[in-house]
């Protein structure tokens, strides 16, 4: 068999193996590659950044564990963005699961790196609500009769944070974090485009792209996937750079990003070209390997 | 009449939501707005019948000793162990009165210790597809091809600080062509544009589709013939 | 739960799944048909628990209920969720025979709510919004008068690409002549947009597996 | 209540210019040439529109339309509307687009359903759904056809259900199994329901195996897991993937590309098109998903109905190009006449 006939027909075993070792070894060694903020990033930044302090702030976990390594961070950031230019922010879910997420927040980073900040004061955690996209066109209809109580089942008007809040547009923007439906769509469907509240937030890599037809005149600004959050950690760090030494996880975690990425750009040269070569030559095989794609 | 009901609830359901849609108050918008609810109950109600489906194909499997039944025993078992644990809140520490999911219920490690590594493990095997389907499709074939191939190369590479990096060289002038720059402008506005042509068209295939079920035009789902 | 017990299990489970890659085997059979039963039975527990008891019991037996649904105390029954209610019993009729007919009102229910409920949220956000975000200046000034070309430029490929794109789904002309071109050029935008979307992508499946790499990570670093 | 920007810019127009504008794109549409013209857009015969019957809808259903931007138009009347609180104002053009894109929508089934032929162009996917049930009888292996992950309260559901009915129906006159894991129940109970009728139909009712079709699992990745497990063991001839499909779409279609399958797979989830597109022999793009079920039923007014969608893509492509045109002009001449215009014109996409 001819060299670029076996490279197009490798046992695809052998790229999953390659792939395995790009994500590990970086892992193992922890390269730290330093990014800087894009336009679309910088304004979710700017706008949390210029909101008076003491604004409130809704920010909507939703996503579960499965997609936590990408969004994890993101939460983590505006977590610390937010409590750190003094904002009143209320978390709350559309995923059953995000619960979980916001119990990461809420019990390991807040009383570990904002031990001043009280829960019911500067925070609270609204828990999840089922229904769906219903669900945020509920709130948005009349905030009280789906919410009107915390997580922990206490109402509403006894949490000083929480009193005020009559309506959903009586917070300032949202921000979601999204790893499918319901997400920012939904957000920006139901709450965005009826209330006329600022939406903003992160997704996944997956998500993210159907959200960009939105920027900028429905959606504020986007985290778009791993690369989204180690920007919209290096503007934090650019601008509070006490920051430089909290581990900064979707930084940390492009070492294996930047390797698989090359991995596979390198792949799809090395096919191209044994796809070229063997065009060329005696025994034309091209077209025959795989299933050629037929779309469109 | 076992077809002319079916087709007359369509209608009369599909017309009070559009309008409920509309119209801001009485019983066309508590319907709008209920609809997620009930179709949620009506779901559950469904279980039944899937539940069983999955009862009767495992059961018949382990009967009938069919290739690999002793799997099916494996999935009978933690079906039925689960739903019991489920249903009946066993190992709730607030009771049948405690949250379903209460830290420390066995539901909850069935949750934690089962269901999410498996999950995560299912979804994060998408790494390596994703590898093997790129190396395999993106070929310049076709012009097609070859266009599908380099908005993926430059994104790729755009997305990583490698990108910066091959690119910096570039004169100030030309800084729209380095690789972050390139490939978020192909992000906001190429592939807006696609996105936005394909949303379109769903939203009208969903509007005609849509109007097709409520005027009974499109009644596959009922059965075609009496 | 113990904690090393927890690891354990997370990653057996992990490399059972792991293993299909190299192919199917025993290992993979097992943790997918315990994937099954658990999540089948998980899923309906919440089901049950989530959306039957509060939405549905909780609003028609409201003081019934007062044990398990918060709130529930003092409220008078909501009478329009007799609906879902009569619609779920009649789909249980697909289990008799002679009744099973009846289970097509059930479906007729559902299927007309999803084309009632759908139309005009689709027609609104994903039919009028884009429309209207797509009509913009094709030539971008700034504010003293000058032609910005960057922006101008990327103002024309949107719009072109939309309507290009919209002209590769007409159906009932067909694509040649004039209309053959602009749907052509459709199909590069489609391409365009598949490609880098697929490329944007990659970023967030390689996240998944770092995570579960670390998760094996975990569990090496517990036993050594 | 809760304006938006745009809505909020229209009440400063003055009063005056919307009603007298308002009055005369009611006068204009509801002339006879107006309705011509209309036709000619659209290439319709204008004796078919001539014939009273059929010119006398798409002239009330503009009518109507102008009617409404007149009560908009008219501040005391929408007023009196937002104060009885019915009516939600804000949806105003919702309805308004609603009333033309499905009167577009019915003018076309009608015009169909009276025996207008009409011509639909081929969908590359569709053409080879014979030949890969053909393929799987004769090398004697199932079809796989998985519906995709949404419940039947998503429509792009209910189109794959249709879609399995017609594929049912062809599978039937041949001698192959169907294989359908479904991941809802409900989508179970349609699947059944539909798939039973089409091998009915067919005259083959002793070919349905109720237990083919099965529910599986509402996890996501379960689903997934049991479907690989599915696909390497039974190894079927053809997959098809039709339906609502999120991040499992790549695993299941690479799983399937690695037994060498014919692989047609469709979703209005433009999320997935990519790994379709590139996993797949053939894809279904968003739209066409929904124009499977018209093309393979060819059923009239079925056709009808996708004429009718193309009246709809006109409309927005007529609108987007003049909406970027009035804003170019508006651009470069800064003109308050030009954007009192465009406000008017563009009403319908507030």
């Amino acid at each position: 068999m001819r060299i670029p006939d076996t490279i197009l027909q490798i046992d695809r075993r052998i790229i999953f193996l390659l792939i395995g070792a790009a994500v590990c070894i970086p892992l193992l060694l922890k390269p730290r590659f330093q990014d800087s903020p894009t336009p679309i990033v910088q304004s979710i930044f700017d706008t949390v950044e210029r909101l008076p302090a003491g604004s409130r702030v809704f920010l909507s976990f939703d996503y579960g564990p499965d997609t936590a390594p990408e969004l994890d961070p993101m939460a983590k950031a505006l977590v610390r963005h937010t409590m750190t230019r003094g904002h009143e922010v209320s978390f709350f879910t559309l995923f059953p699961e995000g619960v979980g997420q916001i119990k990461k927040i809420t019990d390991n980073l807040l009383p570990v790196e904002f031990p001043d900040k009280a829960y019911g004061r500067d925070y609270v955690n609204l828990g999840y609500k089922a229904g769906l996209g219903g669900a945020i066109n509920t709130m948005v209809v009349n905030f009280r009769t789906l919410v009107n109580a915390d997580a922990e089942g206490t109402p509403l008007d006894d949490l000083p944070i929480t009193a005020d809040v009559d309506e959903m547009v009586d917070y300032v923007i949202i921000l979601s974090l999204t790893a499918g439906d319901p997400g920012l769509k939904e957000w920006i469907q139901f709450a965005g485009d009826i209330a006329g509240i600022p939406v903003m937030g992160g997704g996944t890599a997956v998500v993210a792209p159907e959200l960009y037809p939105y920027y900028p005149q429905q959606l504020v600004g986007l985290m778009g996937g791993l690369k989204g959050a180690s920007e919209y950690e290096s503007a934090l760090v650019d601008r509070y750079p006490a920051y430089r030494n909290a581990t900064m996880e979707a930084t940390m975690r492009m070492g294996p990003q930047v390797v698989t990425h090359v991995l596979i750009v390198l792949l799809v040269l090395l096919g191209n070209l044994a796809y070229f070569l063997g065009r060329s030559g005696p025994g034309n095989r091209a077209g025959r390997t795989g299933q050629g794609n037929r779309a469109g | 009449m076992r077809r002319r009901i079916p087709l007359i609830i369509t209608f009369i359901i599909g017309v009070v939501l559009i309008t409920g849609y509309f119209v801001t108050r009485g019983p066309f918008n508590t319907l709008y707005e209920s609809f997620s609810d009930y179709f949620a109950i009506i779901t559950v109600f469904a279980f039944i019948l899937g539940g069983g489906s999955l009862l009767k194909i495992h059961l018949k499997r382990v009967s009938s000793r069919a290739t690999d039944w002793p799997y099916s025993m494996v999935t009978l078992v933690a079906f039925l162990v689960t739903l019991v644990i489920g249903l009946f809140k066993v190992g709730n520490p607030g009771g049948m009165g405690g949250e379903i999911l209460a830290s420390g219920s066995w539901l909850r490690f069935m949750f934690d210790g089962v269901y999410n590594p498996l999950s995560a493990t299912m979804f994060s095997l998408l790494a390596f597809f994703v590898a093997s389907a790129s190396y395999r499709a993106f070929r310049a074939r076709t012009k097609e091809a070859t266009i599908l191939l380099s908005a993926a190369l430059v994104i790729l590479l755009g997305r990583t600080p490698v990108g910066a990096w091959l690119t910096a060289w570039m004169p100030e002038s030309l800084a729209f062509l380095e690789l972050p720059n390139l490939a978020n402008w192909i992000m906001a506005w190429p592939n807006t544009a696609g996105q936005r042509a394909i949303m379109i068209g769903i939203a009208l295939g969903v509007i005609a589709t849509s109007l097709r079920i409520i005027l009974g035009i499109e009644r596959n789902y009922l059965g075609r013939g009496e | 739960m113990d904690v090393t017990l927890m690891l354990w299990i997370d990653a057996a489970l992990t490399l059972m799944i792991l293993s299909f890659l190299y192919r199917d085997n025993p290992f993979y059979k097992f943790a997918e048909h315990l994937f099954v039963g658990v999540s089948a039975a998980y899923l309906m527990a919440v089901g049950f628990w989530d959306h039957l008891v509060p939405n549905l019991l909780g609003k028609l037996f409201p003081s019934l209920m007062s044990g398990v649904v918060p709130g529930a105390v003092g409220r008078s029954p909501d009478y329009y969720y007799l609906i879902p209610a009569i619609f779920g019993l009649l789909l249980l009729t697909r289990l008799i025979d002679r009744w099973a007919w009846l289970s097509r009102w059930a479906l007729a229910f559902i299927v007309g709510g999803a084309a009632g409920f759908n139309l005009p949220r689709f027609l609104d956000s994903d039919f009028i919004i884009q429309v209207q975000s797509t009509m913009i200046p094709l030539v971008v000034l700034d504010a003293s008068g000058n032609l910005l070309w960057g922006a101008s430029f990327s103002h024309v490929v949107l719009v072109l690409g939309v309507i290009c794109g919209l002209v590769y789904f007409f159906f009932s002309v067909e694509h040649k002549g004039v209309l053959g071109h602009v749907s052509r050029a459709g199909i590069w935008v489609l391409m365009v947009t598949f490609g880098a979307a697929f490329g944007y992508t990659v970023m967030a499946r390689i996240s998944l597996l770092t995570g579960r790499m670390e998760a094996l990570g975990a569990w090496l670093g517990s036993i050594f | 209540m809760h304006h938006l920007p745009t809505t909020r810019i229209l009440c400063g127009v003055p009063h005056l210019s919307r009603l007298l504008c308002a009055v005369c794109v009611f006068a204009a549409v509801s002339s006879q040439r107006a309705v011509l013209a209309f036709a000619a857009l659209f290439s319709l015969p204008r004796a078919v529109l001539a014939s009273s019957a059929v010119s006398t809808l798409p002239r009330a259903v503009l009518a109507f339309a102008a009617l409404f931007s007149l009560l908009q138009a008219d501040p005391v009347l929408a007023q009196a509307g937002a104060e009885s609180g019915w009516f939600n104002t804000d949806r105003t053009q919702a309805l308004v687009l609603g009333i033309i894109l499905t009167g577009a929508i019915l003018l076309y089934v009608v015009l169909a359903s009276a025996g207008r032929p009409l011509f639909i162009r081929k969908i590359a996917g569709l053409e080879t759904v014979e030949e890969a049930v053909g393929r799987a009888t004769e090398m004697g292996k199932p079809i796989l056809y998985v519906p995709g992950l949404n419940d039947m309260d998503e429509v792009q559901t209910i189109a794959s259900m249709n879609l399995l009915g017609h594929l049912a129906t062809i599978i039937a006159g041949y001698d192959s199994r169907l294989h359908v894991p479904v991941r809802k129940s409900l989508v179970m109970s349609v699947a059944r329901e539909t798939v039973q009728q089409s091998y009915l139909t067919a005259g083959r009712p002793d070919a349905y195996q109720e237990d083919d079709i099965h529910y599986v699992s509402d996890a996501q990745f379960a689903y997934a897991a049991a479907v690989d497990g599915i696909i390497v063991r039974e190894k079927p001839a053809a997959c098809f993937y039709l339906g609502g499909f999120y991040a499992e779409s790549l695993i299941l279609a690479e799983t399937g590309n690695s037994i060498g399958a014919i692989q047609i797979a469709g979703t209005a989830r433009p999320p997935q098109l990519p790994f379709f597109v590139a996993a797949c022999d053939y894809t279904l793009i968003g739209e066409e998903l929904f124009a499977a079920s018209a093309y393979l039923s060819k059923e009239p007014r079925m056709l009808g109905s996708l004429k009718g969608q193309d009246a709809g893509k006109g409309i927005a492509i007529v609108f987007i190009l003049a909406g970027s045109a009035l804003a170019t002009l508006e651009s470069i001449t800064g003109s308050e006449t030009v954007r009192e215009v465009s406000e008017i014109v563009l009403w319908l996409f507030r």
